[in-house]
């Protein structure tokens, strides 16, 4: 990967005045939560568009690597959705997941991704309003975080070097978001 | 205008009002209209509508004839509707809503009850506290003469046996109560004005 | 250079996709921003799943030699099958096919019309970059075992059992009590007709028994359920009876001479008795007794032994062992029935405080003329007969304090109590009731019998029952029950002294739906009813293939309906039996030997035991037993586990459509900055 | 040595002076030690709501706000008085569930120097401190003079179990806990319908018709029970069964004669405290008699007693069984 990130003295007034519009990643269970999501369309509940879902058979499915990739490729969240501890439709399924979640969490918490960035929720196929609900509060916190801007301190070690040991600036930099990673699809 | 003109125009303005004067939720929307609140009331049968109608005449806009009723200024708050209520609808919450909509457009069925509050109220803004016998004498002098005989002995039983102070406690910080007081006042007369009209 | 060719559907759905999404605009930068990613035709159409939509596919895919197909339209849940269709006839491999949702996911969930179609982009790029890394597959072909298991023997357990089991099919009838007949053979009459339950429900029952295709399990329990549809493995416990089956006749001496008798809570609602060694009712099937250990003198004491003295065949056995045995099934059905709601939890009525306050339940057994009282009405003295009576509708449903929903069986329940009251009695009756729900044929004309019969109906949510007096003009009515409701119709609150009041009590799921939902592999509503698979057009299957449901197991329902319901199921089922073999989704996993490291990390994840492991052969993956989950794939520290149709790479690829530049951040200075900087993929694949 | 965070309210100064006595009695040997907040003032009662609903909750949460900042090493703060209680309860919860609301109160606050972050003090009732933390063991304890014989009705009155938004309780209408804590005391406890009824709050002031209505209600239940007196956890419910009792009998030509004292004065009595320093003979309704048949005597002039209502005896009940209660739980 050579690509060149643009850096800094890109904001224009305009972009300022647009608010920022996080966008986050949701996996989802193809027995609870992605039925969920569909119940949510069916019953005509609203929720912010800056969600896009991943169908998964199981929570349990989640790579690690499906989320650093998410991060990378420019999501500012990422939200594990699933069954409720003991609703698995794979019996015991997610509560692998949830081990795998809380250990993730912590490395990503390590990177300097704040632990609203990846978040988990429970939603039994009945619970269309629940994730909808969800959903509307996490686009809340991350909108409150601002953009994820560790791409520009990973491409631009010069500025990461300014920023304080806990390397992130808070809600509100004047910062315009960083430009997503290249989509370079290898076949 | 009668009140019914208005309501099909706004259907929704009254409603608005009550729930703008309701800190936090009512869910008086949600109402269904099964009793269970007049039937528990313990003053129904001294209101001139039960708690479910005067819930009806809000969604229908009836705001003169809320105001003008006698149903909230009789609520006790004793929140047995409120704990049986299937909808679990803050029906107190709206009971108070409605009454200080009420005392402040002047459309008190009853002086006596908004007096009573308007006298506590101001034993509050003077001292900080309560003040029982200044509020006991000013109120029945005005308002129930003809009981005082009958409950002088009473008055007198609770000063000989030292539960009526004389003296009313003034606390420290009146000053920034009143303020605090004064300010929540300005920030309920900007959220009424929020309200479409 | 080549590389899989895409075609891009873009459905209006009418209006319902349409209305928010820009379709045209979508379809659009399909064809120019994933151009370099091998979409060579995309086209929108208001209907994709229309038989024309579907040909526009199937021509594409001949003409322009498509070998990938992205439909973006509605939930794979609703058309996947529908898509996957069109491209296997017109020769492609149904799995290059993907359906991404862009209604249920974006159009009605949305308001924005620029963010949703934003949204929409992202998403069909997600479909898209997925879709190319998708292969060919084949559906899993397996046997299908011709045996149903039915859990419940209510009637809608009956019904299903018996429609297999005339069909040709075996049968596994399995109930926790002594007996089937379920909740129906605790009624009297049934409404709106006023048929003797028994009369109707019995010979059902006994078709049910003596059926050579149905296999009863009373007295048991279903504890453990492994497998998938086709080849469910059942584990049953049976219950000891303490009475051999294969020598008692059901002469019925051991219950007359048992000398314990103890409240019946379960089939006479407690408002009855049975013996220590009992038959719930005289039309039980099977017709063999239980014995109660709990009431037996003999395990309490350790004498008496009275029923074994005196059993003609010598069939009392106190040392019956619980037995389990295991059956093999292709399909289940669920029908569990309901529990009555627990008229205690609403302390202002008084149950359980007032002596003639009674539950619909126990009302039932009381008008049953094999019932306690012998079908006649009294109070709890067992002696008078009340002069006046209040039912009470909606007692714990419709009440966010306890249930949220309507029970949908009690208005025409306390109706027929209210004739039942009038037809034995003079008493007076009252209804009082929230809103009157009678929906079903011959429902309204019954409500207005009843009130022809002069019954009040007083439209008010009783507030509470009470025996405290308040004015001293109650006097009189020292000792009675006081019912206090406000009157809706008239506005005012009533106090309306009583002699006994019936409580309608709401239906709730069985206290362990939950558990029994979990062992199936099926969800459960936030209120513990079972979830349909479409609660219109499949509202009999759930989400786990082979698992149907039937009756109050579904949610609260009339006799009728079960009934349906239990038919229905066994349909859909013998449909599959008849066919011999069924196609499954082909979602394995499987193991690259060259990968595995053999650390058997995975071994121990898979809950179906579906992952071995063994010396020289190293690991692999019966696909049999494995169910698709993924966990696997995701734990194997080497990387030597990959699941057919959701691989890592596919998911990967799928990540980076739904960020696709120009999709995410949506500040047009951004955007420029993307396109202007040195990131743009290269391209890949010719623009059509 | 617990300490708890203390708002009096403005009736433990004033009419309800033998609530204040008996408790402070009673402190040491139950082991609490309450902190009074400083300078608080009145929670408005239901009238300020009545005129300023967010005037009312404004006034309540200044009392928060001082003790928010007060703190003492605790944030559990008790009321003695249900009205009071309530209204601190439900100000904070208000403020917890609308954000809102709690954004308004800051702002009012802000004028007065003050804030209060909603959810920072967690609210309670005298008698659930003494039930939860105390508990009837330690209570039982310290009993030396049991109340045996004595027929007390347990009246919870409306405002502890109710509304209840922390959703603390199991039985809004019909707890047992004020009946097991009686009972802890050696009483005989009454079995009543109306533990939870309304006493008329403040209709005595502005409807006496309805204020004498639900006071006769239940001054004659507890009569028919064959109650010797009965027992309050709140100011309110005491002055208008006590101060109002003699008002109410005017009005509908009655007898009733049914005292009715502050649980600390019971547990005060029954821990060996003298009546006089627990603020019996206090009360417009006397005790007197009533104490004197258990052998408690109170040095004050006796009033006439009227005829007590014979006690009504429950049927046994004969002839189908009856559901059993199954093992509740006191809440």
């Amino acid at each position: 990967m050579t690509a060149t990130l643009p850096t800094a003295g890109r904001t224009s007034p305009t972009e300022a005045a647009v608010p920022f519009e996080p966008v986050i990643i949701g996996f989802t269970c193809n027995w609870c939560s992605y039925r969920a999501a569909d119940l949510a369309g069916t019953a005509r509940i609203k929720y912010p568009p800056n969600v896009r879902l991943i169908r998964l058979m199981c929570s349990g499915r989640l790579d690690p690597a499906f989320v650093l990739k998410a991060f990378a490729a420019g999501a500012d969240a990422v939200v594990m959705t699933g069954c409720w501890p003991e609703d698995c439709h794979y019996r015991v399924q997610n509560v692998k997941a949830l081990r795998r979640f809380e250990l993730l969490r912590r490395v990503l918490t390590d990177l300097g991704i704040e632990p609203a960035r990846f978040q988990r929720v429970y939603a039994s196929a009945a619970e269309g309003q629940q994730l909808a609900d969800a959903f509307t509060r996490i686009v809340a916190d991350v909108r409150a975080l601002g953009p994820l801007d560790w791409r520009v301190d990973l491409a631009d070690p010069a500025a990461a070097a300014d920023e304080p040991v806990d390397g992130h600036e808070p809600a509100g930099t004047p910062e315009a978001p960083a430009p997503p990673e290249p989509a370079a699809v290898t076949a | 205008m009668t009140s019914g003109d208005r309501t099909e125009h706004r259907p929704d303005a009254f409603l608005a009002e009550v729930r703008a004067a309701t800190p936090a939720a009512s869910r008086i929307e949600t109402c269904i209209q099964c009793g269970t609140c007049g039937g528990s009331c313990p003053s129904a049968a001294d209101m001139d509508h039960t708690p479910r109608a005067i819930f009806a005449m809000v969604r229908a806009g009836l705001r003169d004839e809320v105001l003008a009723s006698d149903t909230p200024w009789m609520c006790v708050a004793c929140y047995l509707c409120a704990v049986r209520c299937p909808q679990e609808i803050h029906i107190p919450d709206v009971m108070y809503a409605i009454k200080s909509i009420a005392s402040r457009s002047g459309r008190v069925p009853d002086a006596v009850a908004v007096d009573f509050s308007r006298l506590f109220v101001g034993n509050i803004r003077r001292y900080g506290r309560s003040y029982e016998v200044g509020l006991a004498a000013r109120y029945y002098l005005r308002h129930h003469p003809l009981r005082l005989p009958g409950i002088a002995p009473m008055g007198i039983g609770m000063v000989t046996k030292g539960r009526l102070g004389f003296i009313p406690h003034r606390i420290e910080g009146l000053d920034g109560l009143r303020a605090i007081l004064a300010r929540a006042a300005a920030i309920e007369a900007a959220d009424r004005a929020a309200v479409p009209a | 250079m080549t590389g899989p060719r895409v075609g891009v559907y873009v459905c209006h759905c009418g209006t319902n996709i349409a209305g928010v999404v820009d379709v045209a605009a979508v379809r659009d930068w399909a064809l120019e921003r994933l151009g370099p990613h091998g979409v060579v035709v995309a086209r929108d159409y208001p209907f994709m799943c229309s038989s024309l939509g579907q040909e526009l596919i199937e021509k594409d895919i001949a003409e322009l030699g498509l070998d990938r197909v992205v439909v973006a339209a509605c939930s794979p849940h609703m058309h996947e099958r529908t898509f996957r269709g069109a491209c296997g006839r017109a020769g492609l491999n149904p799995y290059l096919c993907e359906l991404v949702s862009i209604r249920e996911q974006v159009s009605w969930v949305h308001t924005d019309r620029d963010a949703a179609t934003r949204k929409a982009e992202a998403v069909v790029a997600g479909g898209v970059l997925r879709v190319r890394e998708q292969v060919p597959l084949e559906p899993l072909r397996v046997p299908i075992a011709p045996a149903t298991l039915v859990i419940g023997g209510g009637i809608a357990g009956i019904s299903a059992a018996l429609e297999l089991a005339d069909a040709g099919y075996p049968v596994h009838l399995v109930e926790r009590q002594p007996s089937i007949g379920g909740h129906m053979a605790q009624f009297d009459k049934t409404f709106p007709t006023l048929d003797c339950a028994a009369c109707i429900l019995t010979p059902r029952m006994v078709d049910a028994g003596m059926h050579p295709n149905i296999t009863l399990h009373t007295w048991s329990e279903v504890v453990d359920v492994s497998g998938h549809v086709g080849a469910f493995s059942v584990r049953i416990l049976h219950r000891p009876r303490y009475v051999d089956t294969d020598l008692c006749t059901g002469c019925g001496i051991c219950e007359e001479k048992c000398p314990a008798k103890v409240v019946d809570p379960v089939f006479e609602s407690g408002i009855g008795y049975r013996k220590g060694i009992y038959r719930p009712f005289p039309q039980a099937v099977p017709k063999y007794p239980v014995l109660d250990p709990e009431h037996c003198i003999y395990f309490e004491r350790g004498t008496c032994r009275a029923c074994e003295k005196l059993c003609p065949t010598g069939a009392i056995d106190f040392e019956q062992q619980p037995e389990e045995v295991t059956v093999e099934v292709g399909n289940i059905v669920l029908a569990t029935g309901f529990e009555p709601f627990d008229a205690r939890r609403v302390e202002a009525y008084g149950y359980g405080r007032y002596p003639n306050v009674f539950t619909s339940l126990e009302f039932e057994r009381m008008s049953n003329a094999a019932g306690p009282t012998g079908g006649r009405i009294v109070l709890r003295d067992g002696q008078t007969e009340p002069r006046s009576v209040a039912i009470v509708h909606c007692v714990g449903s419709r009440d966010r304090n306890f249930n949220p929903y309507c029970s949908a069986i009690c208005c025409m329940q306390s109706l027929k109590v209210a004739h039942l009251v009038r037809e034995h009695t003079e008493a007076t009756v009252y209804e009082l009731y929230i809103d009157m729900r009678t929906p079903g044929k011959g429902f309204d004309e019954f409500y207005q019998r009843v009130q022809d019969e002069g019954t009040h109906l007083i439209r008010g949510r009783v507030a509470e029952i009470t025996d405290v007096l308040r004015l001293p003009d109650e006097a009189g009515e020292d000792g009675r029950l006081i019912v206090q409701v406000e009157d809706t119709l008239a506005g005012r609150q009533r106090r309306i002294p009583v002699d006994m009041v019936v409580l309608s009590v709401g239906l709730e799921p069985p206290s362990d739906a939950r558990e029994m939902a979990r062992r199936l592999g099926i969800t459960c509503s936030s209120d513990g009813w079972v979830i349909e698979r479409h609660p219109k057009l499949d509202p009999v299957a759930t989400m786990t293939d082979g698992v149907f449901a039937a009756g109050c197991a579904l949610g609260p329902r009339d006799i009728p309906s079960s009934v349906a319901n239990g038919a229905a199921a066994a349909a859909r089922i013998l449909g599959r039996i008849s066919q011999g073999e069924l196609a499954l989704e082909p979602i394995r996993a499987s193991v690259d030997e060259a990968r595995c490291s053999g650390c058997r990390i995975c071994n121990d994840l898979c809950p179906f035991g579906a992952i071995s492991f063994e010396r020289g052969r190293g690991t692999e993956v019966d696909p049999a037993l494995c169910q698709g989950c993924g966990v696997c794939i995701a734990a194997c520290p080497a990387g030597a586990i990959s699941g057919t149709g959701f691989s890592d790479a596919q998911i990967l690829a799928q990540i980076e459509g739904l960020l696709f530049p120009g999709t995410i951040h949506p500040e047009a200075g951004l955007d420029a900055v993307v396109a202007g900087s040195a990131t743009t993929p290269e391209p890949e694949a010719v623009p059509a | 040595m617990s300490a708890y965070l203390f708002y009096p309210g403005c009736s433990l100064s004033g009419s309800a002076k033998a609530y204040a006595g008996s408790l402070a009695a009673i402190l040491d040997p139950l082991g609490i030690e309450l902190r009074e907040i400083e300078d608080w003032n009145c929670c408005g009662a239901s009238e300020y709501l009545t005129l300023s609903p967010l005037g009312g909750h404004a006034l309540v949460a200044r009392n928060l706000a001082l003790a928010q900042r007060q703190g003492d090493g605790t944030r559990t703060l008790v009321a003695p008085c249900s009205l009071c209680y309530v209204n601190l309860a439900k100000t904070d919860r208000y403020a917890r569930d609308d954000p809102g609301l709690g954004a308004r109160l800051n702002d009012a606050l802000g004028a007065g120097g003050l804030t209060y972050e909603p959810g920072s003090i967690a609210v309670r009732h005298l008698l659930e401190i003494l039930v939860d933390d105390v508990g009837l063991e330690a209570i039982a304890a310290h009993v030396r003079r049991p109340l045996r014989g004595l027929r007390v009705v347990p009246y919870l009155g409306c405002l502890v179990t109710r509304p209840d938004l922390d959703r603390r309780w199991t039985h809004h209408e019909r707890p047992r806990v004020f009946d097991s804590l009686l009972a802890a005391l050696g009483a005989e406890v009454v079995d009543f319908p109306l533990r939870t009824a309304c006493c008329g709050g403040h209709m005595t002031q502005i409807s006496p018709d309805t204020g004498f209505t639900l006071i006769r209600r239940l001054v004659d239940a507890a009569s028919r029970l064959g109650a010797d007196l009965m027992a309050t956890v709140c100011p309110m419910c005491q002055m208008n069964i006590d101060a109002y009792q003699a008002e109410m009998n005017r009005h509908f030509g009655s007898h009733y004669h049914m005292p009715i004292l502050f649980f600390t004065q019971l547990i005060g009595l029954a821990f060996g405290s003298p009546p006089e320093a627990l603020g019996i003979g206090t009360e417009i309704v006397s005790a007197r008699a009533a104490l004197g048949r258990i052998g408690i005597e109170v040095p004050a002039p006796a009033e006439p007693e009227a005829a007590a209502a014979p006690a009504r005896r429950a049927k046994k009940p004969a002839g189908l069984p009856m559901p059993s209660l199954g093992d509740e739980d006191d809440r």
